[in-house]
């Protein structure tokens, strides 16, 4: 449903805010220098002390009841600032599976997260190794790179059979640790037989079906958001820095070639905007739909989008190719929103097949 | 993209649907379908019957007789005209003409223009492009001479769309030569009918005949043909052509295109059996233009909810122009691709019982070549983005 | 096999007297305005004059033993003209297969295709109707587009079973008479059991399935060959143009956007060139890379040849959009000839599957 | 494409293929294979291995210790080379430097040097790029300033490949700042162990060390490191960039990795099962991929089938480093798509029994953003195209 211009004026608002406290809090610096600097825990509190962890919660879970659109604001300022911590799955998935779920196993870790002191990660099965699957009460199989899964206290397992919830320190499970590209980290996870604990069923048979399509299009949409806001970043510093830059004696932004490159990257920016507004307003309604809007997103992320970070490297030449500036940070970042919940290639493939 | 309209803008497509598909004559819907440039005869009848309705001016306010609707209701209703292969409403006349003329133009030029644009019953054409001022206004030649109660105009116009069945254009030309270009031009009404108008077809390289070479030999207009203010003509053509640019975005009818063609490779055999939809690069393909005309299409919904909160389009304008035109493009070259040899003929003798989807693709994708070029190519639309929007 | 210098100067020799003449006797008009003009039975006696129709006979056949690349240059040179006559059968496909035949039922008619008094129009079946297929002794099935089969006096039917040489006014034939959009003319013809009396038979069995291959390869050589033409006389009139025509003040010419794109089509006539020359080597070679090659070509002519002339008619505006210039025709004749023998997407599918 | 191939030629091949394989050690392949950046170590190794052989200098004329190749028989041995897996050779002696020299150098510069790039015991480093003259080198700053019995070099480079290995910089400094700015330029050549030289690295989006800023603080070279005539160097520099940019096509790098990309995706399983290399959007990528490839690699045939005519490459340069560039990154693109999530993690624990086909491919992925860049970007190189061949 399209917004209301009171409610409009209210993203503003939380926007704004949250572009604030992130550029004075937490700028962008290379991830090295911020994972020396930075303390996960603290920052972790900081966000929750923001309402970050609220906002989603359903209001009869005890939240701030906020939609879906406002939640991806949240991650696109987070995509800005291209920050580490790993906030999507807390700030935005868990709510709302544990809004859709009829047991207790999510919905009572809600008031923990609002707090800080539960952090959850998403955990989905390879598509190319083991399924994910849980029977007779174990799971078996292996993750696909789990995002902030070595950080999280509980770990969202979405597979078949069973959308689970475990407590991460309780859970015997082989755990490779990878460094991203983009600086973040992030697991893969190899489960044999591990005990699923009734209490930690989230559901079941066809609502873990139905909540497991929810959650792989959420993850898609939160991806997709910090996508975005990390390619409006880089697309504000390549234009200051084109506006600096001279050559042959004028401003670089002087060149008709590097106004037209620019041109169309702004011009596939909006267009992954504009589908990040529809897939926003389409996580609240039917799921077909919501499906096709997160496959239209990641499709265009993966071509138009990366097409649009890489002309920012090309029009900053060997700025844009050193690690100590941020544009070639924004490029690995949008080449990791990229490759995560399915390439262009793979969700093109269903669609096409669809 | 459902989830992007509001219950009252989704009941309201399904009485506008029910309307339009209860008045619209199916001999006009067969010949959009099959055509791309329609007769006026046709233009004017399917005007005629949707300003019965009042809705012939549908984006207008509707103090000047329009509908008052939203830019929303506006969008759906253009969507289902489309859909359901309405003729095109004559750009000029109630696009751009008419939103000029209540915008700018005297009470008196409002009482006798605006009504006959919303009946169909006169027609308008654009008189700003010239040989050497395509894109760049400001290089115009055509001058307007002030001689006792009127103007005396003299000029060429060129790449004039309807020129030889218009009765009225809409005509830039230069009134003062002493401020720099883009100063010293003004609007005029002119009558095609005026003596030393003479109208001269441009055939173009679909074969057909739309566009005109429009000589303007010291024809006179009275006093009260010029639009608003002397030597403000700039001023309302950039209005004008922020107007044709959202327009020419063309999103519904790349949308109805789409249908069309996917209905097309669904029934064209594929060499060594099968249908050409099922090809996989076919199928890519497809998939690739059904996400970038998404991307469009919720582009422009944004534009418009801005528009409803009030704010106008600006460089906006600029990047629907740019990715509308490019899809149309995309949607024709991929038709060509299906139809293969069946696209690069143009005489049907009807023997083909195929022939009906396959109707008009080819002229359609020869005649598009120009909707990168119109209204501002894409080129001079990028600079407005770098420099406007971007600050380069 | 790469060429020799003294090759190739007797290349530019030939080349250079082509365009002459062709300029001169032959330079483009509006296809309607050539064909109120223009006397075909004159014209393609002027060509026979000039040694066209025998220059690829070979020697022992009584003619000059030209090889591919040769005859390529001269289509490439009717192709800048768009000339109407459709040669390329006569030129080109022909003599190659008489001299692959054993049959004199080809070979016996080259001494009059040098006169200028036989032309022969390729008929190759349609991918999509009733396949052309001779069996005993009867021609059936419906045929693609036969460019110039209605001028011909021969037919070089290419059908499952046999490759047969018909003589066209003895033909009963169903025709289909068509424009195509670049203003030649084309047939298709539908056979109804047409009796293929045996003194017409080129080659039947293996020998007319090696045979086939080889006319595709040689088709699609001889299309690009003349696309190329035309697209190369396209971009040479677009500088022109551009350099003057003003815009803004200054040449179009001076505009660095335009200047690029102009680059982008140089840059993709240079590669269908460059595939056309390898080719051309491979029409006298091995079929397995004789067939990749021709697929290279045909694909490039459809994705980079389309947007090479695609851009001519962006830069030159109105000019390019109106029939009495000629860039839009040189837009048509590359779609005609994408078109033609298989559309790039075609080919794709085919080199994607191999 | 062996009919662009004569006999001779093919022989030439065999014959060069079998002693590459013999020469190789396996070790050095396998590092190829694996990495981008090649140790100093490495490359010498294999410059040395080649010096035996007399094929160091492969594309040197025979006088200067080269092997005298035509240009289609240098272009054999480096595909063959790039197939087997040897290490790049060292770009600025072997490519860059050497050709200056034996060209511009003075007698006592050929016999100092040539023979030490020849045999791989000097590395050379480029001293053109400075932080705001990258692909304007006309606005360089470093500058040389006369004194008794040499010269002074002061400034600043940038964006130096190999700078903290090499031994030696081929550096372009202001002469002369009386003249128009290209006019006062000459080429030195300094020795990178010289006082006030520093090498700083700069790490690049890759997480790798291949370049560097190198300050040049009051480095004294003697009067016999002026390389040709004072005031000459824009000329020399010209020169060394237009073998740089056919160079920089690397063609049979992109046949090589193109080969192996095909390997890669027919090992890599499929979501839902199968390979990758199967799923229909692959296939026809890797077949447009495949036709691009043939375009390219046919250009450049051409354009060295002119060089045995006696043709120098001009423009063509241009085309091929546009064409290849992009190539390079369509390749490493669609090597992404292949491993998907595998492609965004760098630290490989070795557990993984496929890393091997997929080790380095996302290092060079990230550093291949620069290959459109280096060498005078494409835009450069796009205007040159229009304005030397197309005269715009």
């Amino acid at each position: 449903m399209r917004r209301s211009d009171e409610t409009l004026a209210e993203d503003r608002l939380l926007r704004d805010s949250a572009r604030r406290f992130l550029e004075e809090r937490h700028p962008w610096k290379e991830p090295a220098a911020r994972r020396a600097a930075g303390d996960p825990a603290a920052t972790w509190r900081e966000l929750a002390e923001l309402g970050w962890f609220a906002m989603a919660v359903p209001e009869e879970l005890g939240g701030l009841g906020a939609d879906a659109h406002r939640c991806l604001l949240i991650l696109q300022e987070a995509g800005r600032v291209m920050l580490d911590a790993p906030v999507m799955t807390t700030l935005l998935i868990a709510p709302r599976l544990a809004a859709g779920s009829d047991s207790p196993a999510l919905a009572s870790l809600l008031d923990g997260a609002a707090a800080g002191d539960v952090r959850f990660a998403l955990v989905t099965g390879s598509d190319r190794g083991a399924p994910l699957r849980v029977a007779a009460g174990r799971l078996d199989g292996t993750s696909a790179l789990a995002v902030g899964a070595a950080e999280a206290t509980h770990w969202l397992v979405v597979a078949d059979g069973a959308l689970s919830c475990l407590d991460a320190a309780a859970t015997p499970a082989l755990r490779q640790e990878l460094r991203l590209i983009d600086g973040r980290a992030a697991s893969v996870l190899r489960f044999d037989g591990v005990p699923v604990p009734d209490e930690a069923l989230v559901a079941t048979g066809d609502a873990a079906a139905r909540l497991a399509a929810e959650a792989a299009d959420l993850a898609i949409a939160g991806t997709v958001a910090d996508a975005l806001g990390a390619l409006a970043a880089g697309i504000d510093r390549t234009t200051v820095y084109l506006r600096e830059r001279r050559q042959f004696g004028q401003p670089l932004a002087s060149f008709q070639a590097v106004q037209h490159l620019m041109a169309d990257s702004y011009c596939e920016m909006e267009g992954l905007a504009s589908l990040l507004l529809w897939l926003g307003a389409a996580l609240d309604g039917d799921p077909v739909e919501r499906r096709r809007a997160a496959a239209a997103a990641k499709i265009f992320l993966g071509r138009q989008g990366l097409a649009a970070v890489s002309r920012c490297i090309q029009v900053t030449g060997g700025m844009g190719m050193a690690e100590e500036y941020p544009i070639g940070h924004v490029f690995k970042r949008l080449q990791t929103a990229a490759a995560l919940f399915g390439t262009a290639d793979h969700h093109l493939h269903h669609l096409a097949a669809g | 993209m459902d989830s992007l309209f509001t219950d009252d803008e989704k009941a309201f497509r399904r009485h506008v649907r029910a309307s339009i598909r209860a008045m619209l004559p199916a001999d006009l819907a067969e010949k959009t379908r099959a055509g791309i440039h329609l007769s006026r005869e046709d233009m004017a009848r399917w005007n005629r019957i949707l300003d019965e309705r009042g809705w012939a001016a549908h984006h207008w306010p509707a103090a000047h007789g329009g509908t008052g609707w939203t830019p929303i209701q506006r969008f759906i209703f253009e969507s289902e005209c489309a859909d359901a292969d309405a003729p095109p409403l004559s750009v000029f006349g109630v696009y751009l003409v008419g939103p000029t003329l209540y915008t700018f133009g005297s009470e008196a030029q409002k009482a006798r223009y605006l009504p006959t644009i919303r009946s169909g019953a006169e027609f308008w054409c654009q008189g700003y492009s010239e040989a050497d001022a395509g894109s760049d206004l400001a290089s115009l030649r055509t001058t307007a001479r002030k001689v006792d109660g009127g103007w005396v105009i003299q000029g060429q116009k060129a790449w004039t769309t309807e020129g030889h069945f218009a009765d009225l254009m809409i005509c830039l030309a230069r009134t003062n030569s002493a401020v720099k270009p883009q100063a010293g031009l003004s609007l005029f009404i002119l009558d095609m009918k005026a003596p030393g108008v003479s109208v001269h077809p441009v055939i173009t390289i679909d074969g057909a005949h739309s566009v005109n070479t429009v000589f303007l030999d010291e024809v006179r207009v009275p006093d009260d043909a010029l639009v608003g203010e002397l030597d403000k003509g700039w001023t309302y053509a950039k209005f004008l052509l922020g107007h044709e640019r959202i327009n020419n975005a063309q999103v519904h009818r790349s949308r109805r295109e789409f249908t069309r063609l996917k209905a097309l490779a669904a029934r064209t055999p594929a060499p060594g059996g099968g249908v050409i939809a099922d090809l996989p690069g076919i199928r890519q393909r497809v998939a690739g233009l059904e996400v970038e005309l998404s991307a469009l299409e919720a582009t422009i919904l944004r534009i418009l909810a801005d528009q409803t909160q009030g704010r106008e389009p600006g460089p906006e304008a600029s990047i629907v122009k740019v990715i509308g035109s490019r899809l149309q493009q995309s949607i024709s070259d991929l038709a060509m691709d299906v139809m293969g040899e069946d696209g690069i003929h143009i005489t049907e003798d009807g023997s083909d019982p195929d022939a009906g989807e396959r109707r008009g693709w080819t002229e359609r994708h020869l005649f598009r070549r120009v909707v990168t070029i119109y209204a501002g190519t894409n080129e001079i639309q990028k600079t407005i983005i770098a420099r406007t929007v971007l600050g380069l």
